[in-house]
């Protein structure tokens, strides 16, 4: 065999493993393995990691018999995700398996968990149309079974929920996709560029890939399904899974090569509605994992806002594009961290230190863009961007975003207070817990700040008037927290969120229960056969009037005279 | 016997001469019967595949009686329909004569009342002799009149076999039959009689051949049609048949309805179509399709309606009919010779068919004690063959491919469409419809076996009460697959065939 | 001619008769003899068709034949048809007379 | 004869000996009488795979046997016949070590093996069928091969069911068989030639022949459950699991969309129907089954019952396909559904039946939980759903994907709206299910539990579901490999010349 056929085959083999790891781990959690299968959880990722730090870039395998046409590879935004995606997912897997020990739905866990794990590998490694969609369904479906794990009636509500939505994201998915197809002509994520996309097509993919990151209209499943999840798939669902969505505009939409200025207002309007709308729900909740899910609504928002902005022109395009990637991995970092540290307080069984609330504290600042932590750095970059594009744009910097990021600090002091008023039993792996949240913290903390990518924003956020930019709204954001808990406290603002959740549910139920209902109404005997049984008498009857030889004698004659007539 | 080569038209004396000699052999000899009987069946089979031979070999034959020639002379004579006329008969007679063989010792092992059915036995074999001769006389003859004698014998043949069985319901039946058949023979005579004044002449060949369609000949016509009409059980002079067949015993069931009723209805169609094809008019052809499309649709409701097994398939018989009368209009554009194929098949695949379904019938009598259809479930634990043939036979009723009746059907319905006469597609349609739903009500009883049933089968279960019906309804299920053989035979002898497969029969 | 017609139509009336009273009359007795009054009818007018006026040639010999078959024929079916009806009057309580007429006629002896 | 018309006769004795001496054979001889089944079946798909492959290269057969003029009857193996042969064949082994399983210790079992055969003796006939006459022979004897299954369990209710059955059948029949002699009588004998009748007679014929494939489709509609002739499938749901999963995946439904295929494609072609312009009526027919049933579906709490609408729904993807026959894609889309629905369809049932026969379980409601005592039935059952609702990798979303692409090809922006729509519906149906079983909690004792063993239940029930599951889920993800359903579908519209 020739090298390039070697090396070729040895790529193939290198990118199938790092979403066959878990897929096979996956499968063997069927089998009498299982037990040796949660103890090797964490090891699923590692062919990611590995890959994602050594494999080259830029090559494409292509696996024609898979699936109507099977590409993968590694590009450079997505070995970012993969890597970015891989770390979360192996810090959860620990977290996971020590908190699952003792779990009597361990092993149903883990094939989910695993399935979602290799599906979101998966779809970042496709360079295919359907290869993205196959994976990215895979990911959604497996993590249902993670939403639902708990087994309680809200998780079952949010699991319901999450389905629905999933489902709607599907169909979009699959519709915008066969336009796609069919205007491009070919499969491959490539010859995506320079398409022109009709508006129908791009609301299809922002309902499409929207639902995962809970774009606005689709938002609905987040707050319930990341506070019913346990706490590491809700981390591997803030932190990894989320990016999936993102990953898909970046796919289907590839910035700087396409542009389309209605849909990038599109996904800017969206994306600030929702920018605000996720603070605004998030100070309703009274659970730390809600809360959270709304930031994460909120800071999407944020990042679509991004992506709209590099959809309005080529240039633009090329310029958001970076800044995008920052901004997913200081989110994704930060929110995971921020995950693992609520972990933390579930399994200690009792509220933080004080270190340890200074140390939750600064991944939390972090997204609302507090100097020094990588938030400043993407932050920076935003506005960067933001000003680049002049004109009314320019005005988004200087407004907009401080706002929001006030916002965002006020709903982080809410989610401290929540944190330190939640009670819980405590789990076991108390030091794991510690342990994982320590390498997270130091991840969100540094990652941006060694990044190469990053050093220009890294360094613009030191300087003197960004770094006062930057401060003034976390001190806003505090100041109106204090202000706010000062008025919710006399108010119960806690009020019926429950009964609102899920209103689509209601609907679908009620539907479905209705239908039901006229079905039982319409399974009644036929009544054609009860009425053809009448005819019977009057048959009988008349069957015996022509036995009589009267009749007959009659209808002899007649025949006669008939045929006489009509020969003759 | 150096006489009889095989070119001999002597030979179709045999079918005639053997049954007849066998009936009076039959009533000397009251033991050996059934021997009897099966020899003069077995013989006549092989006469008859005899006769078809020569018919492919020397064409057309005719054998003048004691050699004297027509006018005054009665002939004899083989063409194609005739033969087939003559096989069906031969086969299912051959069946049915295995069958009775069957029947009359089951019911003889039943001690109470063996004298009875002894009897019954002793009178069967002469008579049904008897009408087999007729039969063969009545397809063979060449002469009008003499056709008079051969429905006289066997209307007198089967009336006294319909009321065999003994019970008040089939005497009444029968003495009803008698008397409607002897209307049917007087009614035709009557036509003889005009026609003879008209033409002078009794011989078909030289009725053909005068082509004199003054109006005596078409009175004639009309009245000779109406007397076979009255035998043949058209709508709406069918009533006479449903208790006549029905309360008969079961080979006497099978041998009325296959081939007692096709003999006269044979007689009407070659009248028709043979002899006097210059005197029929389009108004009359549709009056006789109308009655047939009234007979399948009536035939199959009453049938519907019915609660007794032997009643239905009675029925079932009337609606049969029908289907060939329909054929009478489409001879607008096909002429006789798609007509011969269309009743010729109809005629085969029905008479099969249907003795094959009163055989199953009176098994399942035998078996039960009685033909209620609700309550037959089970049958088929213990008669498997039964309730398979009743099966096969009930397809070929409701016309579904292979079986002869389906060809017939598919001629109707090409015929009917290539000549924009739809109405007579709609009712051959809705009339496989009717059929199938008859069938099926049966058949869905006997297909549940409830619980607790039995499957030991009474000791004197003979297999002459099974295999007979098994093979005459594959026959009948199968005859559309050899559907050319029965079409190369009618087309022999007889020109108008010829033309109409120009190239050659397939 | 005129002897000819005559004898026809006499044979058609008795047809014509007999046929009525097979179809009116429900006492099997009547039927078979309205049936043997219809055959003489047809025979009368068969034998009516061999009549050729003296010295007109020769008789058809041929209707004669016919009639004598015939008659042989109604003979033997009359034969079978008295039998079915004794038959039936004896196997069955079912009176082939009107049933109403014949109680009548046991209440009127009776009283 | 040649060799290829003795492996056409031999493929059909196959499986008409076995259920011949099956029907002879005594009652209580039932490893004979396994041992006979499975043998025919897999000496079936070994003649079956030898046909295909010399199909594929190249050559064809056939037997024709000319009756009366007109009539004649005509087997005939080419490519669209090899497929659905091969899915017949294959799906019959699967569904006959099923029934054998299924049946186990049930009485009449000879009798209901026997028919088992000649059905699919039938199926297969339908499949070589060479021209319309031999195609309508074959669908009379497959209602009638099929009834006495249908009616297997003698309840009265499954009386009414047959008898519903046989009206609709034979009505269907009688229709159809109206509709080929008419077209006989207007364009003469019509072989499946592939490209149809002459276009002239369209010219001179057209209301006719409007009319015409009208009532063929009637007449071939009412077995593949088009709308307002589907009333048959859900009653005959009380047939036996195998018997359903026959009806609905193997023979009868599968008979009529096949006789969708052949008229569109082989009767009338491609090129005809375009001129007639009758296509958007085989559209809206389609559309509005796939909707009404899904919704029906919907409405249903018996399992099988809503599986049955499904079915009626399904189908019609087929027919969809078939009505933008002069897009190629969607023509592999509707044709590769036949092979598709058929393998999800009997995974369902199979699933179905486990459930049935093991626990009792017939209503949805009595589902909750139960996949924590039968995980490898609900696995199977949640991949033939997965397939169902179009789900990647599993088969049905390849077929949707065709179908959306033939669609959109010919401007037709609907048709993927009815596939988004009935994706969603389909979910609406199963995902419940789903998670109800995988997720929700036993409620109390399982209705009946009839089994229980070192299986989750008889290994014979087990495994058929397993392997249909696993294809299901196989095509789907080689769908482009060499040897896959689709790979088969696209030669054949190759062949068409499309």
């Amino acid at each position: 065999m020739t090298s390039p056929g070697l090396q070729s085959m040895f790529h193939a083999l290198l990118l199938s493993l790092v979403a066959g790891t878990p897929l096979l781990m996956a499968a063997f959690c069927c089998t009498p393995l299982k037990k040796a299968v949660a103890r090797l959880l964490p090891w699923a990722a590692v062919p990611a990691l590995l890959t994602a730090t050594t494999a080259p870039i830029d090559v494409v395998v292509e696996v024609p018999w898979f699936f109507m046409g099977g590409r993968m590879g590694l590009d450079e935004t997505g070995r970012i995700f993969l890597c970015l995606s891989a770390f979360i997912w192996f810090l959860a897997s620990f977290s996971a398996r020590s908190l699952l020990k003792n779990d009597q739905g361990q092993t149903h866990f883990f094939v989910f968990f695993l399935t979602a794990m290799a599906g979101n590998f998966g779809l970042i490694l496709a360079r295919g149309m359907l290869g993205y969609y196959l994976f990215f369904a895979v990911m959604s479906f497996a993590a249902y079974g993670l939403v639902i794990h708990k087994g309680t009636d809200e998780a079952a509500k949010a699991g319901r929920l999450y389905l629905t939505l999933v489902m709607i994201g599907e169909v979009a998915l699959f519709t915008a996709l066969l336009t796609l197809m069919h205007s491009t002509g070919s499969l491959a994520l490539e010859d995506m560029a320079g398409v022109s996309y009709h508006p129908l097509t791009l609301a299809l993919l922002f309902i499409g890939f929207g639902v995962k990151i809970g774009a606005l209209p689709v938002h609905g499943w987040m707050a319930p399904a990341y506070q019913a999840a346990p706490i590491p798939a809700a981390a591997v669902l803030a932190g990894a899974m989320i990016n999936a969505g993102i990953l898909g505009w970046l796919r289907f939409l590839p910035l700087g090569q396409t542009s389309s200025p209605q849909g990038g207002m599109l996904f800017v309007a969206a994306g600030a509605l929702a920018a605000v709308y996720g603070v605004v729900i998030g100070l309703k909740k009274k659970q730390a994992g809600a809360v959270l899910a709304c930031s994460s609504i909120s800071q999407m928002g944020l990042i679509t806002v991004i992506f709209g902005l590099g959809l309005l022109d080529h240039e633009a395009g090329l310029q958001a594009a970076p800044v995008l990637i920052l901004y997913v991995v200081h989110h994704s970092l930060a929110k995971s961290s921020l995950f693992f540290g609520y972990d933390l307080v579930e399994r200690q069984g009792r509220t933080l230190s004080r270190l340890q609330m200074a140390a939750l504290l600064l991944p939390a600042l972090s997204l609302a863009g507090l100097p020094f932590t990588s938030g400043a750095i993407a932050k920076t970059a935003f506005k960067g961007l933001a000003g680049t594009l002049g004109g009314p744009w320019h005005g988004l910097s200087a407004f907009f975003l401080p706002i929001t990021a006030m916002g965002t600090s006020l709903l982080m002091f809410h989610f401290m207070y929540v944190l330190r008023h939640s009670r819980s039993v405590g789990h076991s792996g108390r030091t794991e817990s510690r342990i994982i949240f320590a390498i997270s913290f130091i991840a969100a903390a540094i990652t941006l700040w060694l990044w190469p990518a990053a050093r220009i924003s890294a360094s613009h956020s030191l300087a003197g008037m960004k770094f006062l930019q930057a401060l003034w709204p976390v001190a806003g954001g505090c100041l109106l927290f204090l202000v706010w808990r000062r008025i919710s406290s006399r108010t119960t603002v806690f009020s019926d969120e429950q009964k609102k959740q899920g209103g689509f549910d209601t609907i679908l139920r009620t539907v479905t229960r209705f239908l039901q209902e006229k079905e039982k109404q319409n399974l009644k005997q036929d009544g054609l056969v009860t009425s053809l049984r009448k005819l019977v008498p009057p048959l009988r009857r008349s069957e015996k009037i022509m036995g009589r030889w009267k009749v007959v004698g009659l209808s002899y004659l007649a025949l006669c005279l008939c045929l006489l007539f009509l020969l003759l | 016997m150096i006489f009889l080569h095989a070119d001999t038209p002597a030979w179709m004396l045999f079918p005639i001469v053997l049954p007849l000699i066998a009936g009076l052999l039959c009533f000397l000899f009251s033991r050996r019967t059934f021997v009897i009987a099966l020899a003069a069946v077995l013989a006549n089979f092989l006469v008859v595949c005899l006769l078809i031979y020569q018919l492919l070999v020397f064409g057309s034959m005719r054998c003048h009686m004691g050699g004297w020639q027509p006018p005054l002379g009665i002939s004899l004579r083989t063409d194609g329909p005739a033969l087939l006329m003559l096989l069906m008969t031969a086969v299912t007679g051959l069946a049915i004569t295995l069958y009775a063989r069957g029947y009359f010792s089951y019911r003889i092992f039943d001690p109470p009342r063996a004298g009875r059915h002894q009897r019954q036995q002793r009178f069967f074999w002469p008579l049904w002799m008897l009408l087999l001769a007729g039969l063969n006389g009545l397809f063979l003859s060449n002469d009008i009149f003499n056709i008079y004698v051969t429905l006289e014998l066997i209307g007198i043949s089967a009336a006294s076999l319909a009321a065999l069985s003994g019970k008040p319901a089939s005497q009444l039946a029968s003495f009803r039959y008698l008397l409607i058949s002897l209307l049917g023979s007087l009614t035709y005579l009557l036509g003889i009689v005009f026609l003879y004044r008209s033409c002078g002449v009794l011989d078909l060949d030289l009725l053909q051949n005068l082509s004199n369609n003054g109006p005596g000949v078409r009175a004639a016509l009309a009245l000779m049609s109406v007397g076979l009409l009255l035998k043949t059980a058209l709508f709406p002079l069918h009533f006479w048949l449903p208790p006549a067949h029905a309360n008969a015993l079961a080979p006497v069931s099978a041998i009325l309805s296959a081939l007692v009723v096709k003999g006269s209805f044979y007689l009407l169609f070659r009248f028709w179509f043979e002899i006097f094809p210059s005197t029929i008019t389009t108004p009359a052809l549709n009056f006789m399709g109308t009655l047939g499309a009234a007979a399948i649709l009536w035939g199959a409701i009453q049938a519907m309606r019915q609660h007794r097994l032997k009643l239905m398939v009675a029925y079932s018989t009337v609606s049969q009919l029908g289907y060939l009368f329909i054929a009478f209009p489409l001879a607008r554009v096909d002429g006789s010779a798609q007509l011969w194929s269309i009743v010729i098949f109809m005629a085969l695949a029905h008479s099969c068919a249907k003795s094959a379904m009163f055989m199953v019938a009176g098994t399942v009598f035998l078996h039960l004690g009685h033909d209620r259809i609700k309550d037959l479930s089970g049958v088929r634990a213990t008669l498997p063959i039964t309730v398979f043939a009743y099966g096969i036979a009930g397809v070929s009723l409701m016309g579904l491919p292979p079986s002869g009746a389906f060809i017939a059907k598919w001629m109707l319905l090409s015929s009917s469409l290539a000549s924009s006469q739809w109405w007579w597609a709609l009712v051959v349609m809705s009339g496989s419809l009717l059929a199938m739903i008859y069938v099926f009500r049966v058949m869905s009883r006997f297909f549940v076996i409830p619980e607790g049933v039995s499957f030991i089968r009474p000791a004197p279960f003979s297999p002459l009460l099974e295999w007979p019906a098994l093979a005459l309804a594959l026959i009948s299920l199968f005859l559309g697959l050899v559907a050319p053989w029965p079409l190369h035979i009618l087309s022999q002898g007889s020109t108008a065939l010829a033309q109409s497969f120009p190239g050659g029969l397939p | 001619m005129i002897t000819t017609l005559l004898y026809s139509l006499t044979g058609l009336i008795l047809f014509a008769m007999g046929l009525f009273t097979l179809i009116v009359h429900s006492h099997p007795l009547r039927k078979i003899l309205a049936v043997n009054v219809m055959s003489t009818g047809v025979f009368l007018i068969l034998v009516a068709t061999a009549y050729t006026p003296l010295g007109q040639g020769e008789i058809d010999p041929v209707p004669h034949a016919m009639v004598l078959t015939g008659i042989v024929v109604s003979v033997s079916i009359t034969a079978l048809a008295l039998i079915l009806a004794c038959r039936v009057q004896e196997t069955s309580n079912l009176d082939l007379l009107e049933k109403s007429k014949q109680s009548k006629a046991r209440k009127e002896s009776g009283a | 004869m040649t060799w290829g018309q003795w492996l056409l006769v031999s493929i059909l004795l196959s499986s008409f000996l076995p259920g011949i001496i099956i029907f002879a054979l005594p009652e209580e001889k039932h490893h004979l009488r396994t041992i006979l089944n499975l043998c025919g079946s897999t000496l079936k798909i070994a003649l079956i795979l030898i046909m295909d492959t010399w199909i594929y290269l190249g050559h064809s057969f056939e037997i024709r046997m000319v009756i009366i003029p007109g009539v004649e009857l005509l087997l005939n193996g080419d490519p669209l016949s090899a497929l659905f042969a091969t899915l017949s064949s294959v799906l019959w082994l699967l569904t006959t070590v099923y029934a054998v399983g299924y049946l186990e210790e049930s009485p009449n079992r000879s009798h209901f093996f026997g028919y088992f055969s000649l059905c699919v003796t039938v199926t297969i006939g339908i499949a070589l069928a060479g021209n319309l006459v031999t195609f309508l022979l074959f669908y009379e004897m497959l209602t009638l091969t099929t009834y006495p299954l249908v009616i297997h369990r003698g309840t009265e209710k499954s009386l009414r069911a047959g008898r519903n059955y046989l009206i609709y059948a034979f009505s269907g029949g009688a229709v159809f068989l109206f509709a080929v002699v008419w077209l006989q009588a207007v364009v003469g004998p019509t072989d499946f030639s592939g490209a149809g009748f002459s276009p002239s007679f369209v010219d001179t014929h057209s209301t006719v022949l409007v009319l015409i494939f009208i009532l063929l489709i009637i007449g071939v509609g009412v077995k593949a459950a088009l709308v307002p002739l589907h009333g048959w499938l859900p009653q005959a749901m009380v047939a036996p699991a195998p018997v359903s999963a026959l009806l609905h995946a193997v023979a009868v439904v599968k008979a009529g969309a096949f006789g969708i295929i052949r008229i569109v494609l082989d009767v009338y072609g491609a090129q005809n129907l375009l001129l007639l312009g009758v296509l958007p009526l085989l559209a809206g027919v389609a559309t509005i089954t796939i909707l009404y049933g899904s919704v029906r579906a919907l409405q249903q709490d018996g399992l099988k019952r809503r599986l049955a609408f499904s079915t009626i729904s399904q189908v019609s993807y087929i027919a969809l396909g078939m009505s933008l026959v002069d897009q190629p894609l969607a023509l592999i889309g509707g044709l590769v559904h036949l092979v598709h629905q058929g393998l999800m369809k009997i995974t369902l049932f199979f699933c179905a039946g486990n459930l049935a026969e093991t626990l009792g379980i017939h209503r949805i409601s009595e589902m909750s939980g139960v996949a924590r005592r039968m995980p490898l039935t609900m696995a199977a059952f949640s991949i033939g759903a997965f397939g169902m609702i179009g789900i990647p990798p599993t088969v049905g979303f390849v077929s949707k994907w065709y179908l959306g692409l033939g669609g959109l090809a010919a401007g037709n922006w609907w048709v993927v709206l009815v596939l988004a729509v009935s994706s969603l519906l389909n979910a609406c149906y199963f995902l419940p299910i789903l998670t109800k079983a995988w997720f929700g909690k036993q409620q109390g004792p399982w209705p009946e539990e009839l089994y229980v063993g070192r299986f989750e239940t008889r290994l014979m029930l087990l495994v058929p579901p397993l392997v249909t599951a696993f294809i299901v889920m196989a095509a789907g993800v080689v769908a482009n490999a060499q040897i896959s359903p689709l790979a088969w579908v696209r030669f054949i519209v190759r062949e068409y010349g499309l």
